[in-house]
Order: structure tokens, then C-alpha cells, then sequence
């Protein structure tokens, strides 16, 4: 679950990280009575949760009060890469002299949290990667011990920070980290830190993502989902325990298994489909799930026709059929459909859906092939 | 026994009264495979399909011998269960639970870098050995003992593989689903390095995915350091991205971990990779 | 440094461990008062810094808030081993089942936080060592990974608690381990923990000793002090930073390092003197830490004469003759004293101590016989 | 070279600038001992007394190969020097600092665990090689070449002891403080066995004084692993029991840690107990 910038750099003030002041408008008025109140010129910046909002134009400059309102004005509503600005934030503008690039992820092959600190801030840490690569730097941590003063000053020195910044910058990363620890995050990141005229460090910019397996923990935090980002077919599907996402094609899928799900895809497109969605149902998953997963894929009007692929382990085949059988009870449908559900408890799921009259096919092939003749049928 | 699991087997399901720990528990038994005790802490002293439940690890382990353990408990409870099991002295543990919080991984690794322990998943369907037993939650009854092994990060997936080698003829020595998490117990190299070494092992077959780069280094470890043959199945060609993978995630790694970038990195040391899953078995009758 | 019990339980509480009701009471009225706010029977508890308060007659039941009032008048300003009570303890009676002992500490050998645990709780656990050793559970814990569940619940299943008292006990004991690490203690004990007639589990009596060391991360906790339980020369050296004991003798000693002070003490002795105190003035002391050490000494009426015994290392032999020339100027004395100062330094003292005419000694067999001469000469 | 330090030490300071570390980096230079660098950080480019600053260990190191490093650092500040050195690289740490919390030592004894590194100290007087290299805090003057090893909890008592030697005409081969602190990088039984097998080395003193079991750890492994002669002497005999010790802490420990006790387990495996310092060098010469 990615965080808005403002969230973000809420929470980094929590853990005594410097931010500009500043505050979130929702409309022209506040932003102009928020820039008032903040004096001198400051930065509307739209709270949307993709990338590139400055390109965008989303991201500008006002020197007063009134121009702030202006601003506001243009950005509310805009649209950004199909999502709408209904939030700016309005922060007072930093005398900007250095961009630091800091951020915090789970380094996959070291199974450690590594920090990623970089001299070339303010762009993306990935053109740095690309461009420069020796900028960067790494410092993986032992989750056991934290963060430890020593190699916050490493990182310091070696990002060649002005002694005066020294200090300053170690409470800034072992802030950084702890945020990313306590709130269980997949990414905290400050981008830029900033060195300002003032010659102190600031966070400008800032980004974290949750991760949704450990939301249980922060009830807090997962009260901050932006629920206008999302659809509400990704919305029910989150809520339903689903993975889901929409894709442009006729054939709604329904798998059990991310990499099942993925190879499903792959089969149909080679039998001449396109699949309308991924859908992993995921492990033992039960009749109402079965049923909201089926809603979820005919509430796309392209689905011409839908195909399940169960291939049971943990889930069981009976507990799908009996979810189809109940999801069509409630959902009214003329879209043809195919099932092909194998491995524990196959002939009980096989006889509920023989006994209901439903098509099915025993091989993935032989399912992929009836499917796409039934989307092109239709 | 090819590796990990077979008849010297001595498993401990931990959550075993639970729906799911029960249910497989029976079809684990079913299958012939050597279950010796479960732990459900406060459930102590009941039995579950004739077998006895302890409420620790550690009383389970002295009064039974187990060596492997399989783990169904939830997902908030799970990196504690596999603590446990490794503090036991349990040699082999294998966890299904999926959800599993990222860090509570990362603890659980710092963790077992220390013990003499393997760990399999989590978020993985479990590994068999086919006739000997079956330490998971895959369907037994698609499986048929042979000289191939697999490996796998995906679930079902595998399954799907395994049935078409079976149904053309092709049994398995040991299949192994590492899981699909951003950490897990034991990777793609881990495995393969015990099935080059496995005498009842002739051919392998890898089953990947999209995301990350485990697949890319798999492949150099191959071209390094493995004699057997080597066929690999990449689902995803058609998928978007990975949502899990994060931004700065695809630095670290070095790359955007697609079905191309992998494809290319196990053709380019001579894998051959199938397009479907019978193309598998049609690779590996080739090599027989 | 010692908190007292109602001082440690409430921090016990704050890391969610079931304390009684009850609060502290520093008259009788006052304590008549908390029994009836609280109804039925109330335990009255002298608040004093050392053991067997129970055995010296510091713990007594009273049935009403009358009985409440007049055993608080009885415990109130008695005296129990040389220590006034100024405050009690009245606490709701616990209708006790079980006592369990349960205490945190830092296992010397292992260099790691041990847990211990008994089922025979109540009594000291010194005790439980001496008859029933195989009663005591020892638990170590890596400080990194902090104490896990499965650890909490090998030891709630290895006293044999029942069922339902596992998951209270394995928040208690977490409770514990946290509160002994975030409060850098030396020991957390809870004895008894009760299981209770109504089958719940509660911390009846506790105690915490705090690190010194590391006081300085703890301010609100130093607060806690009890002054009244320090004599004023042991308060002053505190402040001071010197380590200071009272003993029986009349030769006060001066030294620096804690082996070299016994050692010198051992060394009076048996040129027949008695040391009037163990007095370790540290690493590196300068002048006005040589200074609060001599007036501590020369506090004490019994002290006939004063050895100063100075090995240089840290501490230059310069800044302490510095500091005994200036607190003798302060401090108008008779008392003779003899300083043998040698290391660090060594010729600059020693021509200070010359300059002011003070008697001195080149080897600590030559210094402990003059100054026990000169004890008994005056 | 005896133990640990020796002509082949490039020492670093932790702390050079500050005022102990400053001081006694000019006591050590005049000693002989080979300083390669001092570190504080913010200060790096400095100098003091001819010794180049670095603001990190690891820059230090790079720049110098220094193999051996002393702390000066402030108590708050140490628990993390250490840590700092062994993550640079560095092989001896000797920390002179007191007044570490025991907690942060606990947390430095489990990063070291993992470290290739050995720490004498903290709350040490350091250790010295005679007229090779001083690395701590004593005065060098007292010290003379020999064949006795010293290894004390105590630091001034050491010194008393030293002179005591040097008196009596005895050189020392090295004389280590491990520190009296409850967590200790190096123990008795670690500096003895170093000193059983130094070549140059030919009897050794032992001091010890109340608290703890460290001293009858010792007595045991004297008897068990030791052929080079061994007298201990023990402060405290008239001392009231330490302040430090718990109640619990007793417990785990076994013992009250009386002087009696640990002089009596000393002559039950044979060996001498002095009771004055001058009384040590009787015994020593005895056995030359």
C-alpha cells in the first residue's frame, strides 16, 4: 500500500526527521489560507500516488498567497496518468543548495534491509543507477542490531557531507530506518534531502510503501488508503483477499496461484485469446471467495467469456465449484464459461459441477482452446 | 529418498489442529508419509488422525525424534512457528503459510543463519519425494517416483508441470517448491546444488516466474557449476509486471525481472526453456 | 539503584503486567483512605530498599479502613535494619493460589539477559537454589533477537501452568523482559507472581535495579531516587562520581581503582590497622573530585588518620595533589594523613605534596605502616 | 612480541583528539608503541602529536593497516567505537573506557560474536608488551623485559604488582588488564591459555579480586589445561561483598564470590595464593 507524499513525510516527522512546514488543501481557498499563514513563496505539489507528477505539471511554484490560489486551482482536479489531483500539498519553499537521494528497502539476495543513499538526489534513483551507478551507495543492515551510529557516519562521509551535516544526517537515516522498521515498509524513501541556504538538511520529498501482509499490525496506518485510487474492482478484490488485475482482453480468468495464473495467461494468448484480468484466488480459498472473484471478473464488460483454472492443493476443488454454483445463483449472466478443476478433492468439485450442468475440461490446454471458441462464439 | 524428504522422514506438523493442518495432516498420512507428531500450543495431550499433539516444538521433538517439520499455522504466528522448529533442532523445516510479513522474514533468516536448519518457503506448496512421502500440500496422486527433479517458485503451476510429466510417462525423484515471497528459506541454487549431487537424480526442471532475478542467477549457476540437465518453464510472458516489485527493489536486484530477461539468461547457457507445459515433458523425453 | 516495590510495579503496568489495586500512602489517614476507595481486605506494605520487610514486621493485613489506618500507623516510621519507613504500599489483597518467581537478569557467563522462572515462588529464589535447585527454569535470551513467543511458551508450559494461563503468562514475561530492557535494568523480578483464586494471574510483589551507567538515557526514571535511604556522605559521593562504603575502622583511604582500594585495605589490615572505608576515586579524578573525596572521608569522626594511595594511570599524580592541597585549605583538619603517589606524573606530584611540606611514601607497605603508626599515635 | 601486542601492533586511537586520548597517545608514543592513526569523527585531516585523524575506522584502516585499536571515547559513545572497530577490520580492540551501561556491552558481545576480533576491556587499564608496545593506560616506566605474564581485573592493582616484579629484578613478558566489568570481552581462562602457549612466556600472575566466578573458572582450567606455573593473588579479602553483585545474579553465578572462595579454589588445584603485592614476587622468583 503506497502512502501520499504528506503521509509519508508526516510520519518521517514522527521519527525527527526535518520536513518543510506546510499543510494539504483540498481546495483553492485552503491552499491560498494555508500559503498565507506559511509566508513567503511555497510549493503546490498534487497528491497523486504515481510517479512523474512534475512532468505532469503537477508539481509548481507560488510566490503569494493569491498566486498559491491560482496554482491550487489548476492542479485540483487535473488528471495524472488517469488519476485525479484531489489533495495538494502546500509547503513552504526551500532555499535548495544540495539534493540528497536516501531511501530504505529489502535487498532481496542479502535478505537485509539495505539503506540507499546517493549525492545525485532529486531525480530517480534509478537514472542514478543507470547513468552513474558508482554515485550510490549501499549499506545493508542487520535487522538484529538496527542501524548503528558507526555506520550512519560511514554513510555520512562517504556521501561527503560538510561536517557541519554530519550529525544532523545520522539522525535523519536512523529516523529513516526506524520508520521503515516500525511501520513495516517495502520502501522509505527521501528524495531529495536537501542541503539548504540555511545550511540545514530538510526532507522535501518523501515516499513510503506498506507492506499489506503486515497492515494487521498498524490499524492506523491502513486507515490511510487512498480509496479514490482505486477501482472498485481492485477495491472489492483486496477486500475479497484477491490479487486482481485488470488487462484489455475478452477471457476472465480465474486461477488459483500467481504463477498458474500467469501461465494461464500465457496459454491463452498461445490458443489465439487475450486475457481480460489476472486473477489468483490464492490458497484455500472458499466458496465466498470463489463468488466474489467471479463478480469481480464479470463486472468488466469486455469478458466475453470465463475461464477457471483450479488446480488444488491447498485449495480444494469442491469448495470452487460450490462457489461458482453460488456466485451464479446471485449474478445473472448469459457469459459462457469453462472449468478445469484438478488435484484435491477433483471428483467431488467435478461431480457438483456435472451435476449443475456446467462445461468443463480436464487438461489446461483442452480448457484454454474451449474458452477462446467460446469468446469468438459469442 | 532423492533429497530432503523420503522414508527417513520423521515429520511434525505444526498447527495441526487447524483446518488446514488437520485436513493435510490426513492426506499427508493417506499418502504414506511418516507423520509422528503435531504441536498446537494448549492442545497438548489430544490427538489428531492418530497422531499425538504436543504444545511445544521442543516436547514433540524429545518424545518423537521428528526431523522435519511442516508449518500450517496463520500468518501472524508463522515466523514464530519456524523459529521454534529450527531452536528444536528440527533439520528440515517447510513452511505453506502465506502472508507472511516481509520483516518477520528478514528476523526469521538472521535468525536461522545461525542454526543448522533448511528452510523451505514460505508461501510454498511443500516438497515430495513420490512413493516415499509427501511433506506438503500438493495433490500426491499426479505424482509417480522417477529420475527428474524439480524446482519450483510457483504452487500450482508445478502441479500442472508434474501432470504432464506423468502423463507422459515421466516420473519425479523429489519436487520442490521453494515459494514465491520476496525471502525465502532456500532458493533456486540451494536446490539445484542437491539434485546435482542426488544419484537418483537425472534431469532437472525449473519453474520460474516473472520478478526478480533468482532465475537469471540460477542460470549462471548452471552454466558453472551443474553437469545434469537443466529444462526451465518461465510463466508470465504475458503478465504486467510484478505489482510487489518496488522501485529501488529493481536496483538492488539490477534489473526488471520479466519472462524475456530470464528466457534469455537460461538460453544463452544452453536451458532450454518450454512454452507449455507439455513442451516440458516433451524436452525432458528428448533427454531420458 | 533500587526502585521501590510500588515503583516498580507501576512500571510493570506500563508494560501491561496485572498489578494489584492500590496506591502509596505516606500517613495513616491516607492509607485509610486508599483501603476504602479500594473496599475489602488491603495488604499494607512498608516501602523500604532492602529484604525481609516481611520477617521484621513491614507486612500486614487489615481487614477494614479502620484496621488499614491503624496498622499504617504501627508500619509507618518503624525501623527495619537502619532504614526509616516513610511510605506505604496499601494494595487489594489477592486471594492467592500459586506464587510463581520470575525475574530478569544478566547472566555474567553467557553475557546475555537470562530469564528465571520458578514454580516455587514466594520465597527467595537464593532459597529455591539452595534446597530445590531443579525448580529453577533458565532461559537465556538474545538480546537481538529480544525474547520470542515460543521462547515465552516453553517456559509457561515448563512450569506446568495451565491452559488457560499460558497467554497471560507469555504477555507477563514479555512485559517483564521489556521493561528490564527499556529501563536498562540489572534485575526485574516479579515474586510472587499469583495465580489467583479467581484464576488470573497477578504481580504481586516486584523490584527493579537499575544500571547506574545508564541512568544518563533515563532521566525520569533517576528521578525516582530516594534520597532519604542514602546517608549524606554516600549521596555526596555519588554526585561526585566516587565509589563510597563506610566500614568500622579509623584509617581512611583514598585510592584510585576498586582492586588497588581492597588491596589496600587488606594491606592496613594486616599491618594491624582498620580501614574506616573503601573509597574508590576512579579513573583520570582531577582536583576537585580528590577534594569532595577527602571531605567525604573526614566526615566520618571515627577516621584518626587518612592513606592516600595513588597509582598513576589514568589519573595523574599532579591532579591529585592538587586536589588534597585544595580541600585541605577548605576542610580544617588535625587528622594526619600519609599520600604515596606513583605512576602518571609521578615527579610533578610529588613535588607539589613536597612544596606544601605533606608527608609522603614511595611504596604502599611503607605508607600503610605510617599511617596506622600515626592512627595510634594520636 | 609476547601476546597480542608487539613490535608488529600499528595502533589506532578512538578518541586521539579528546583530552585522555590525546594525553595518552603521547605516553604511548614516548613508549615506543607504533601509532598509525587516531580517529575522531568530524576531526579527520588533524593531527595529533605527529598521528594523522581520521573521521572513520574504516578510513583509518584503508589509509594505515592499522591492526590493533585503543578507545578513549566517552562512555555513551564506546559501546559503538567497538563496534566500529571490529567492522573495520580490526583484529585487538582494547577499551579503556568505564562506565559503559551493561546492556550496550551485551549488545556489543553479540555483534563481536560474529566478528573475527578480540576485545580486552572495557573499564581496562589496557595491556603492554615491555619495550615493545604500550596499548593502554599504565605507566611503561615500571615495566621491564621478562618472561612473567600478568593477566588482572584490576588496573592500579596491576601496577603495584608490576612494580613489585620489577623490584625483585623480574621481567614481564606481556601484562594484560581484561577489566572488571560484569561483560568482558576477554576472560581470565582466554589471556591464560594465550600464555600457555607463548613461547616466551614461562610463569604467569594471576589477580583477581571479589564478585563473580571468573577467578574459579580460572582455578579449574589452571588445573586442567596448564603446565606453566601459575600465583594468583586476590583483593578484597577485608572488604565488605561487592556493591554490583545482585541477588539473582548470585544465583546464576553459583557462588557469593568471596575472596575465600576464590582463594580456596585456587590451592585446591595447587596453586599459590600471595597476600601482600611484595609477596607475588617472592613466590615468581622462587620458580625462575
Amino acid at each position: 500500500m503506497k502512502l501520499h507524499e504528506y503521509q509519508s513525510k508526516r510520519i518521517f516527522a514522527e521519527y525527527g526527521i526535518p520536513i518543510p512546514r506546510g499543510d494539504v488543501a483540498a481546495t483553492p481557498v485552503e491552499a491560498r489560507e494555508i500559503a498565507k499563514e506559511l509566508g513567503g513563496p511555497v510549493v503546490i505539489k498534487s497528491q497523486v500516488l504515481v510517479g512523474g507528477r512534475g512532468k505532469a505539471g503537477g508539481v509548481k511554484l507560488a510566490k503569494t498567497p493569491d498566486e498559491a490560489e491560482q496554482v491550487a486551482k489548476k492542479i485540483l482536479g487535473m488528471d495524472i496518468k488517469g488519476l485525479t489531483v484531489e489533495k495538494v500539498l502546500v509547503d513552504q519553499a526551500a532555499d535548495i543548495r544540495d539534493e540528497i537521494y536516501l531511501g530504505v528497502v529489502i535487498d532481496r539476495a542479502r535478505q537485509k534491509p539495505v539503506i540507499i543513499a546517493s549525492a545525485e538526489g532529486g531525480v530517480e534513483i534509478e537514472e542514478v543507477a543507470r547513468v552513474n551507478p558508482e554515485a550510490i551507495i549501499r549499506l545493508p543492515v542487520d535487522i538484529r542490531m538496527g542501524l548503528m551510529d558507526f555506520q550512519a557516519r560511514d554513510l555520512a562521509f562517504g556521501l561527503g557531507l560538510k561536517r557541519d551535516h554530519v550529525n544532523q544526517f545520522v539522525r535523519i537515516v536512523k529516523g529513516l530506518y526506524q520508520a521503515f522498521i516500525n511501520t513495516d515498509a517495502s520502501l522509505a524513501e527521501i528524495n531529495p534531502l536537501v542541503v539548504t541556504g540555511e545550511d540545514s538538511l530538510l526532507a522535501v520529498d518523501g515516499k513510503i510503501v506498506l507492506d499489506d501482509n503486515a497492515l494487521y499490525r498498524h490499524p492506523d496506518l491502513a486507515e490511510l488508503r487512498d480509496k479514490q485510487e482505486e477501482t472498485p474492482a481492485e477495491r472489492e478484490a483486496r477486500a475479497a483477499g484477491l490479487s486482481y488485475v485488470k488487462l484489455d482482453g475478452e477471457i476472465g480468468c480465474m486461477v488459483n496461484g500467481a504463477g498458474l495464473a500467469m501461465a494461464t495467461m500465457d496459454i491463452v494468448k498461445h490458443y489465439g485469446g487475450e486475457p481480460a484480468n489476472f486473477l489468483d484466488i490464492g490458497g484455500g480459498a472458499k466458496a465466498d471467495k470463489v463468488a466474489a472473484a467471479l463478480r469481480i471478473i464479470l463486472s468488466d464488460p469486455k469478458v466475453k467469456a470465463v475461464l477457471f483454472n483450479i488446480f488444488g492443493g491447498i485449495t480444494r476443488c469442491d469448495e470452487v465449484a460450490k462457489g461458482i454454483l453460488a456466485a451464479l445463483e446471485e449474478v445473472n449472466t448469459n457469459v459462457p464459461m469453462v472449468a478445469r478443476l484438478v488435484g484435491t478433492n477433483e471428483e467431488e468439485g467435478r461431480q457438483i459441477l456435472a451435476a449443475a450442468s456446467f462445461p468443463s475440461a480436464s487438461t489446461l490446454g483442452e480448457a484454454a482452446e474451449k474458452v477462446v471458441a467460446l469468446a469468438k462464439g459469442a | 529418498m532423492s533429497i530432503l524428504v523420503g522414508k527417513d522422514t520423521r515429520l511434525l506438523v505444526q498447527g495441526i489442529t487447524g483446518r488446514e493442518g488437520a485436513f493435510h495432516t490426513q492426506q499427508m498420512l493417506d499418502y504414506g508419509t511418516n507423520i509422528v507428531a503435531g504441536v498446537t500450543p494448549g492442545k497438548g495431550g489430544e490427538w489428531v488422525h492418530g497422531v499425538p499433539v504436543f504444545d511445544t516444538v521442543k516436547e514433540a521433538v524429545n518424545a518423537t525424534e521428528a526431523n522435519t517439520s511442516i508449518i500450517y499455522v496463520p500468518a501472524r504466528f508463522a515466523a514464530d512457528a519456524i523459529m521454534e522448529a529450527a531452536d528444536a533442532g528440527i533439520k528440515l523445516v517447510v513452511c505453506i503459510t502465506e502472508g507472511i510479513p516481509v520483516l518477520d522474514m528478514v528476523r526469521v533468516q538472521s535468525f536461522l543463519r545461525e542454526k543448522d536448519v533448511r528452510l523451505i518457503g514460505p508461501n510454498c506448496p511443500g516438497l515430495i519425494t513420490p512413493g516415499e512421502a509427501k511433506v506438503g500440500i500438493m495433490p500426491g496422486h499426479i505424482h509417480r517416483p522417477g529420475s527428474v527433479g524439480l524446482v519450483s517458485r510457483s504452487g500450482t503451476l508445478t502441479y500442472e508441470v508434474v501432470q504432464a510429466l506423468t502423463n507422459a510417462g515421466i516420473g519425479q525423484s523429489t519436487a520442490v517448491g521453494i515459494g514465491g515471497d520476496p525471502i525465502i528459506g532456500s532458493n533456486f541454487i540451494d536446490i539445484l546444488r542437491l539434485f546435482e549431487s542426488d544419484p537418483l537424480t537425472d534431469q532437472v526442471v525449473l519453474i520460474g516466474e516473472i520478478g526478480g532475478t533468482d532465475e537469471q542467477k540460477a542460470a549462471r549457476f548452471i552454466a558453472e557449476k551443474m553437469s545434469k540437465p537443466v529444462t526451465a518453464f518461465i510463466a508470465g510472458r504475458t503478465a504486467p509486471p510484478g505489482k510487489r516489485m518496488g522501485h529501488a527493489g529493481a536496483i538492488i536486484e539490477g534489473g526488471e525481472g520479466t519472462a524475456q530477461e530470464k528466457i534469455k539468461a537460461f538460453e544463452e547457457v544452453g536451458v532450454r526453456v518450454a512454452r507449455l507445459p507439455e513442451e516440458v515433458a516433451d524436452i525432458v523425453k528428448e533427454r531420458l
